[in-house]
């Protein structure tokens, strides 16, 4: 009975979830209860404020950007790859492509096509360069990406100046040409608030579909999981490993370069200095409490976006919404850790059951 | 566009207004404690919960959010009966101008922004330049090097206005000065407005290479710059608010003075006239001329004789005959 | 933590004797390039005191990070999470000094915040086997959301504290050696040739220092001789080569693992303690500003070995203190020694018949250098990177010799070995 | 002590593993001053029973007396400090330490860890003739050397028993007899020996009791003078030993593999594989007898693609390979049984039908163009579990939950299911019970009789001598000799692999 629950894996990261999710409300109780704050109040302060419909439209926004950003991660992550570099590549790409879309007027549909390869293509060209230093100069991807970051703000912060690729949007506030209504994809109106949905969540579900598919029905995802799992047992079987790095880390880069896009062209039609910034590093933390799955990724999203909307209203009450952060950790540990305990214990059970099966039981 | 507030007690007569006033304030990123515009805006709001016995909400921003998120805050707050409502810098605009529209009975005020036209929305507006052209002046009268510095925190439109100013004032006293320019982090990148180790670094170098002055406008960084300043023995100019009120007794003899941006004046005022009902919609700007921007006199053995330079400058800026440049 | 796919036999590892000569040669090579250059160009913060006790300031907190991660992964344990533990490193200094009033104990309360880190990766990965890349990024978000908490509830009541920041903080005493400061200064002043350079380096290294710093330069040495000639360092080293070797033989592997790991905490939480007790005077949110995962690439820069390490903080510094003191003019004039340096390279690659090599050098030496005399400047927001964009071309132009710990990143449970 | 007690006693040891009862109810005695043997085929439970005495695992039931006295051993340091060593059947060896911190860690309080210790580590050296230099990094030592440094580790910590676990594994014969020299030499010394091994000539040569295991159980203990090499065999079997022999020969003339002075070479320049020039034909088994460690790896990494060649060529029927990458390689028809199958073969963690893939990512069954056939795959799978007798429930169990032997012939049946003109199988029965690899000898001689090419690497001689139509010698990179199966012994086969006639032997 027990092996059949278990013997499926999404039963395992469902019960992980779950304990996991327990775990962190306690420890969250526990911590605010210190401090003197009363935890279902707060829970239920939080609840009631993110079920409201703007906190749902934000939530459901928020969450298409750390989607986003979480596939790429989880493309490297699948190959033990580190791509920190998300981060960098998104703003990047983000800026050149609104810069694109400004400088440019195309017709509807093309304008929007050409912003996204834009985009895409230069998140994926800035992945490639720790690709190429690793494979070429053996440099490790987990320090490139953590320089190339750094050396990306410092190109965006180059080009976004007035005379090269930015105007003056107010009296302090610079970016790049705001992006013609031929470029724009309307927001789609959601029930009980003026906030739009940005049309271009259907961007991060069909990313999150195609990663799915890849990953599962592809000669390349096979590759991509094999080299994963046993780097040497893949390099064995024919996979070329340099080729697969330079391939994973440029879909990787290309998924980033799209993170920018619901929001470029859903709301702000510029990257001026007030694009969001960081969700490359968040996508880190929402793909490890995915367990780089597209459908745990989903959820993971799902729940950081919710929380981060949600700690709003502590502020509002005089509780410090870092509280969540120390949610947000907790649930990312002890998913791990409750994952790490059922596998094993699933792990145990398949071998007994095969040992069982084959009535091998008396070695 | 609903009003949607459930308690919303929103506007009110002119009259009687002053016992429902309830304050909301929208910081900007760095929020409370950055010895700059933020913490400026929160002492506005203290003389306003002080002086006009008004409740007084405010929130905080998280870095890299979305303009959502700042919708979500500002409605948070005016959907609560907040009234009025200040959104402490420009990165509010876009959300600003979202959100006014559909609360048409309060009154919103952003800082440093004057890109929303709504009758409820007034753009407070600083001249950072006019100040910082008088201590531009100062540092070049100061100088017996002929060489002064100027570090600025993330190099953004606003600092860059700063720098402008300053650099304008001190070649207007002496046109060869030498002057070092630096800042410490490149947008979107907003650690240079709290990395005081680089701050202090940075004036260091500054000082180690010449300058005797030094104006710093880089938030909590400055506090680094400061501690070079002093252990150099040399000047430090401050920025936003009167440094040497806040420094250490060892650090006071080195704060020069201090470019003053009256944000608390700017809110403290703004939240009277919406009480008085006399606010004002559109910009409202803050200059020399209206003591929303001006520069400290609290250590007067350090400027001298100076003062009757720098009132004099102050005179032909007010007047008209000179017109700092803003970039 | 990530395997090694690209097949580089392994290198031979040179005796020590070679080893230290080689560094002497090395760090003696790169200081009379730095004098050329100041000839050259007449940049002379290029070797003055200031930019070596800037280069000094910068490099410690990279340095204590950097030294922690060393000791986590020689004991073969992962540690992304140095950026948390400096992050609760600065706050534990902020509070116990500021409620005490003593800089010392500030120092305590910084080294048992960063320790705490340390203790709770250590729990994390090795009680309960979590990927160590997994606990270490939790930890980089657990932290800056407990000590803003924290903050919140006991530093806003304070006078000039908030929830991003602490009121100011007792400082230390500095310390310098005595009778050096005042001559070298005027030595320094003539910019005579190697001596002024050299009396630039003493006295910025001599002068003003902060008991942090000298605990700092301290613990590097410390740290070799813990871990390399001691049972104790022997033992660690162990786990991080054959976990499965070191508990055949008695040795307590979860033990060396979690005292790695608290070590490490408690380095990075010193880097955290001079970063808000010495850079600055109060805690400030965002203070260790990516420090954390710039120790990470020093530390493999500097092929896990703590002088190759400190050097790998002290070349960021160097850069860092160079771009923030001298601005553009001074990192336009390491441009030609990049120049030169790649040319060079070029000559010796040719000279060993690596034909590709030799010609990637080639041609990106000679682009840095007409780009060095086309312009007078570089753009200010791309020096700001400059240390960035000097580890990524360090990393990528010197030979690949490093070496990670055999066993480094590897889940290990006990009794794990067949 | 009293030499009138036995230096070990084990009574009633039961250990389980989920699915698999390792020991069950296991009852030894060895008497102090003797080599006692202990033998049973793979996976008989051996290793676990000796871990049990270091320390390293816990008895689920059962006593261990030592000297005399019941003890409760909870970690290696319990069993170190009663007198008991282990010398692993893994080597247990930090690459990246040198053999004086190897042997010192855990024993820092004897001699210290520098000075003190490098001259008792010399000491002992001499005393045994273990030739050990401390200050070698372990990663420039030959296998003989480590398993030297095993053994100096043990007597450093004065260890008076001592376990050996199949420490002849990766030995040639010159060097196991060395190393009986060096036991004899410890029984003198008064040190009791637990020695492990399947080989059981060698037991019987150095043995003065043998206790044999089977499937996890005591089933005799015998004295060396009493039994035959056959019928401890059959005791351990429990049935009669398969043979490993060809029938008559197959050889063609025509060529399938052909190398040309292919040279290959380590980062430090030294050649690794040296100018090594053969051809297998159709039809051909042709073996590589070698020390480990002396470039067989190597020698099939460059065939596979997977090292790069320095000088030389490979050729495949007409087609050239130099320079090809190993999918095409595979995709031209090489099948590759490694000889590390955790590492190179499998993805444990993945269902069986998925490693059918592996190897065969761009073939059918197992792809239609881009995609992955994933019933074709199933299919596949299943016929290969049925044709190689693939002991598993069902295909979606994951590779890791299988034995070793049985992931071996899963191996056997993918790889012989490319079509494969040649077929490098490294080491193909190591670790296997004797009905996996009488099975796998099987069809090697089946798929040979049909025209395959194999290129045999083994470690087990009478597995090469019986399985090979032609047999090359490999040392130090080069291939040094040439021997004929029909005629060669073990023993001349063995110093032909240490270099001591280097030539031909006929
Ligand atoms: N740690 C473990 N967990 C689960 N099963 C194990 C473990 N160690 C050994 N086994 C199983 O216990 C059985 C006995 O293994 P053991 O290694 O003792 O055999 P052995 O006699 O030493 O074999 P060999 O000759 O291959 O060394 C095998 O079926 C093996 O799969
Ligand atoms: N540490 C371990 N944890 C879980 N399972 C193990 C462990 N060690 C061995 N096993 C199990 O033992 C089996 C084979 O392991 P191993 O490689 O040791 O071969 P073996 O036990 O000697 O078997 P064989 O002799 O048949 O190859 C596998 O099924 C594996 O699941
Ligand atoms: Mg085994
Ligand atoms: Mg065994």
């Amino acid at each position: 009975m027990i092996h059949r629950l278990f013997a499926r894996s999404w039963t395992r990261t469902l019960v992980a979830a779950f304990v996991a999710l327990v775990f962190s409300i306690a420890i969250t109780s526990i911590v605010l209860s210190i401090s003197g704050f009363n935890p279902p109040s707060t829970f239920q302060a939080m609840f009631e404020f993110g079920k409201e419909p703007d906190s749902i439209v934000n939530t459901l926004n928020k969450a298409a950007g750390y989607y986003l950003s979480a596939l790429a991660v989880a493309v490297g992550f699948r190959m033990n790859l580190f791509n920190i570099g998300v981060d960098g590549q998104y703003r990047l790409a983000a800026m050149l492509a609104a810069a694109a879309g400004g400088a440019w007027s195309l017709p509807p549909v093309l304008h929007q096509l050409v912003i996204i390869v834009v985009a895409v293509l230069v998140g994926g060209l800035w992945a490639a360069v720790p690709a190429l230093l690793k494979v070429t100069r053996g440099v490790s991807e987990v320090i490139s990406t953590i320089m190339l970051n750094f050396i990306a703000t410092g190109i965006i912060a180059y080009l976004l100046n007035p005379g090269r690729l930015a105007v003056q949007l107010g009296p302090n506030n610079i970016g790049t040409k705001t992006i013609s209504r031929s470029g724009r994809v309307p927001g789609t109106p959601f029930p009980g608030t003026d906030l739009k949905l940005y049309s271009l969540l259907v961007i991060a579900i069909l990313a999150g579909v195609g990663f799915w598919f890849m990953i599962n029905r592809t000669r390349f995802g096979f590759d991509l999981r094999a080299t994963g799992l046993s780097q040497s047992a893949a390099v064995a079987s024919g996979v070329d490993a340099r080729r697969m790095v330079v391939m994973a880390m440029v879909i990787s880069g290309g998924i980033a370069g799209l993170i920018g896009m619901p929001q470029l062209l859903g709301e702000s039609y510029t990257y001026s200095l007030n694009f969001p910034t960081g969700i490359g590093l968040t996508g880190i933390g929402i793909a490890l409490l995915g367990r780089n799955g597209p459908v745990g990724i989903a959820f993971a999203s799902l729940l950081w976006a919710f929380l981060d909307v949600s700690s709003q209203i502590l502020d509002f009450n005089d509780i410090p919404k870092e509280i969540v952060a120390i949610t947000q950790a907790a649930v990312l540990l002890s998913v791990v850790v409750v994952y790490e305990v059922v596998s094993r214990v699933g792990q145990r059970i398949d071998q007994r059951h095969v040992a069982a099966q084959l009535g091998e039981v008396a070695a | 566009a609903g009003c949607g507030g459930k308690k919303a007690t929103t506007g009110g007569g002119g009259g009687d207004g002053k016992k429902t006033l309830k304050v909301g304030l929208a910081y900007d990123v760095g929020g409370r404690g950055d010895k700059s515009f933020n913490d400026a805006a929160y002492a506005g709001l203290q003389k306003v919960q002080q002086e006009l016995k008004l409740d007084v909400k405010d929130l905080e921003a998280k870095e890299g959010e979305s303009d959502n998120d700042k919708i979500q805050r500002l409605e948070l707050l005016a959907k609560s009966g907040y009234n009025p409502v200040v959104a402490v810098g420009f990165v509010y605009a876009t959300a600003l101008g979202k959100v006014a529209p559909k609360y048409p009975n309060t009154k919103f005020a952003i800082v440093d922004d004057n890109t929303i036209q709504q009758p409820n929305v007034t753009d407070l507006l600083f001249a950072e330049q006019e100040g910082s052209y008088l201590v531009g002046a100062a540092a070049a009268k100061k100088s017996q090097t002929g060489s002064i510095g100027f570090v600025g925190g993330v190099q953004t439109p606003l600092i860059k206005k700063f720098e402008a100013g300053y650099v304008a004032g001190a070649k207007k006293i002496n046109p060869k000065i030498k002057i070092q320019i630096k800042y410490i982090s490149q947008p979107p990148d907003f650690s240079g407005f709290k990395d005081p180790a680089k701050g202090k670094t940075i004036a260091q170098g500054m000082y180690d290479q010449g300058a005797d002055v030094v104006y710093v406008a880089a938030g909590l960084s400055g506090s680094g710059s400061l501690e070079a300043a002093a252990s150099a023995k040399k000047w430090f100019i401050g920025v936003d608010s009167d440094q040497w009120q806040t420094a250490s007794a060892a650090e006071k003899p080195y704060v020069m003075t201090s470019m003053l941006k009256r944000v608390d004046t700017a809110v403290f005022n703004f939240v009277k006239s919406v009480g008085d009902g006399t606010v004002q919609k559109g910009d409202v700007r803050f200059s020399l001329k209206n003591d929303g921007i001006d520069y400290a006199t609290s250590n007067p053995s350090a400027l001298g004789d100076m003062t009757t330079t720098l009132n004099d400058l102050k005179q032909q800026i007010i007047s008209g005959k000179i017109t700092p440049p803003e970039k | 933590m990530i395997e090694q796919e690209i097949r580089t036999p392994a290198p031979r590892t040179g005796d020590r004797e070679r080893r230290r000569t080689r560094m002497l040669a090395v760090g003696g090579g790169i200081f009379i390039a730095l004098i050329l250059l100041r000839l050259i160009t007449g940049e002379s913060d290029i070797t003055s005191s200031g930019t070596m006790g800037a280069t000094l300031a910068l490099a410690v907190p990279i340095g204590m990070a950097a030294l922690g991660g060393m000791w986590s992964e020689r004991s073969g344990v992962v540690n992304i999470g140095l950026e948390g533990m400096m992050t609760f490193g600065t706050w534990g200094a902020a509070f116990a000094s500021y409620f005490s009033g003593n800089p010392w104990l500030g120092l305590l309360g910084g080294i048992v915040a960063g320790a705490v880190g340390g203790l709770l990766h250590a729990v994390a990965t090795v009680t309960f086997g979590v990927d160590h890349i997994v606990s270490g990024v939790a930890l980089n978000i657990l932290a800056p959301g407990v000590t803003r908490y924290l903050s919140d509830l006991l530093f806003t009541d304070e006078k000039g504290g908030g929830a991003t920041q602490s009121p100011p903080l007792p400082s230390f005493p500095t310390w310098s050696v005595p009778g050096v400061g005042k001559p070298l200064g005027s030595l320094e002043k003539h910019h005579w040739i190697l001596i002024s350079d050299l009396a630039g380096l003493v006295r910025g290294v001599l002068t003003n220092l902060s008991p942090i710093t000298l605990l700092g330069i301290l613990l590097v040495p410390v740290s070799y001789y813990l871990l390399w000639h001691t049972a104790f360092g022997l033992r660690l080293r162990s786990c991080g080569e054959n976990p499965v070797a070191a508990e055949s033989l008695g040795v307590k592997v979860y033990r060396m693992k979690y005292a790695a790991v608290v070590v490490s905490g408690a380095l990075a939480g010193i880097g955290g303690v001079f970063l808000a007790m010495v850079a600055s005077s109060n805690y400030q949110e965002g203070q260790v500003n990516g420090r954390g995962y710039i120790g990470l690439a020093a530390m493999i820069f500097g092929n896990w070995r703590p002088g190759m390490v400190a050097g790998g903080a002290g070349l960021f510094g160097y850069t860092d203190a160079l771009q923030l003191r001298g601005g553009a003019g001074a990192v336009h004039a390491m441009l030609l020694l990049i120049g030169i340096g790649l040319l060079a390279l070029a000559v010796w690659r040719g000279y060993r018949r690596r034909v590709v090599a030799a010609a990637v050098s080639a041609v990106v030496g000679a682009g840095v250098l007409v780009w060095f005399f086309l312009t007078d400047a570089l753009p200010r927001e791309i020096v700001t990177y400059s240390p960035h964009i000097t580890t990524l071309l360090v990393l990528a132009f010197a030979a690949q010799r490093l070496r990670m710990p055999a066993a480094d990143g590897m889940r290990y449970r006990r009794g794990g070995g067949h | 002590m009293s030499t009138t007690e036995p230096a070990v006693e084990l009574h009633g040891i039961t250990k389980r593993f989920p699915g698999v009862v390792a020991n069950h109810d296991i009852d030894i005695e060895v008497a102090a001053g003797t080599v006692h043997a202990i033998v049973g085929e793979n996976g008989a439970g051996k290793s676990t029973l000796m871990k049990i005495l270091y320390g390293m695992q816990r008895p689920d039931e059962g006593t261990i007396k030592v000297a005399g006295v019941e003890v409760a051993l909870h970690s290696p340091s319990d069993a170190i400090a009663r007198g008991i060593g282990m010398v692993h059947q893994h080597f247990m060896l930090a690459d990246n330490l040198s053999v004086l911190e190897n042997v010192v860690l855990g024993a820092e309080r004897l001699h210290g860890i520098g000075g003190k210790a490098r001259r008792r580590i010399e000491e002992i050296s001499h005393q045994y003739g273990l030739g050990v230099e401390p200050d070698r990094l372990v990663e420039q030592l030959g296998v003989g050397a480590r398993q030297r440094v095993e053994i100096l580790k043990v007597l450093y910590r004065g260890a008076k028993i001592l376990i050996l676990d199949e420490p002849t594994a990766v030995l040639v014969p010159q060097e196991v007899e060395e190393l009986f020299g060096n036991l004899r030499d410890l029984k003198r010394e008064g040190l009791t020996v637990i020695f492990i091994s399947h080989k059981l000539d060698e037991v019987l040569s150095v043995a003065d009791t043998i206790t044999v295991i089977r499937r996890g159980t005591t089933v005799d203990t015998v004295r060396p003078g009493d039994v035959t090499a056959r019928q401890l065999a059959e005791l351990m079997v429990g049935s009669e030993l398969p043979v490993p022999e060809l029938r008559e020969s197959t050889v063609t003339d025509v060529p399938v593999l052909t190398m040309d002075g292919v040279t290959v070479r380590d980062a430090t320049g030294r050649a690794v594989v040296d100018d090594v020039s053969l051809t297998i034909h159709e039809g051909e088994i042709l073996g590589i007898a070698g020390v480990e460690g002396n470039g067989q790896a190597e020698l099939v990494e460059a065939i596979m693609g997977m090292l790069p060649l320095d000088a030389g060529v490979v050729r495949l029927g007409d087609t050239d390979l130099t320079g090809m990458a190993t999918r095409r390689r595979r995709e031209a028809g090489i099948g590759f049984i490694p000889e590390d199958r955790h590492r190179h073969g499998l993805l444990l963690e993945s269902p069986l039908w998925e490693n059918r893939i592996l190897g065969h990512q761009t073939r059918p069954p197992n792809v239609k163009g881009v995609l992955i056939d994933r019933q074709g795959a199933r299919n596949d799978t299943e016929r290969i579990v049925r044709d190689y007798d693939v002991r598993t429930p069902n295909i979606d169990v994951t590779a890791a939950s299988l034995s070793g032997g049985n992931q071996q012939k899963l191996i056997v049946g993918r790889e012989m299911s490319g079509d494969p003109k040649l077929l490098i199988a490294a080491h193909p029965t190591r670790g296997v019970d004797v009905g996996a690899q009488s099975a796998i000898w099987d069809h090697l001689r089946h798929a040979r009789a049909e025209g395959l090419a194999v290129l045999l690497i083994s470690a087990d001689l009478d597995e090469l001598i019986g399985m090979s139509d032609t047999l090359r010698v490999i040392l130090r990179g080069r291939l040094v000799g040439e021997a004929d199966p029909a005629t060669i012994t073990p023993d001349q086969l063995g110093s032909l692999m240490t270099g001591a006639g280097e030539g031909s032997a006929a």
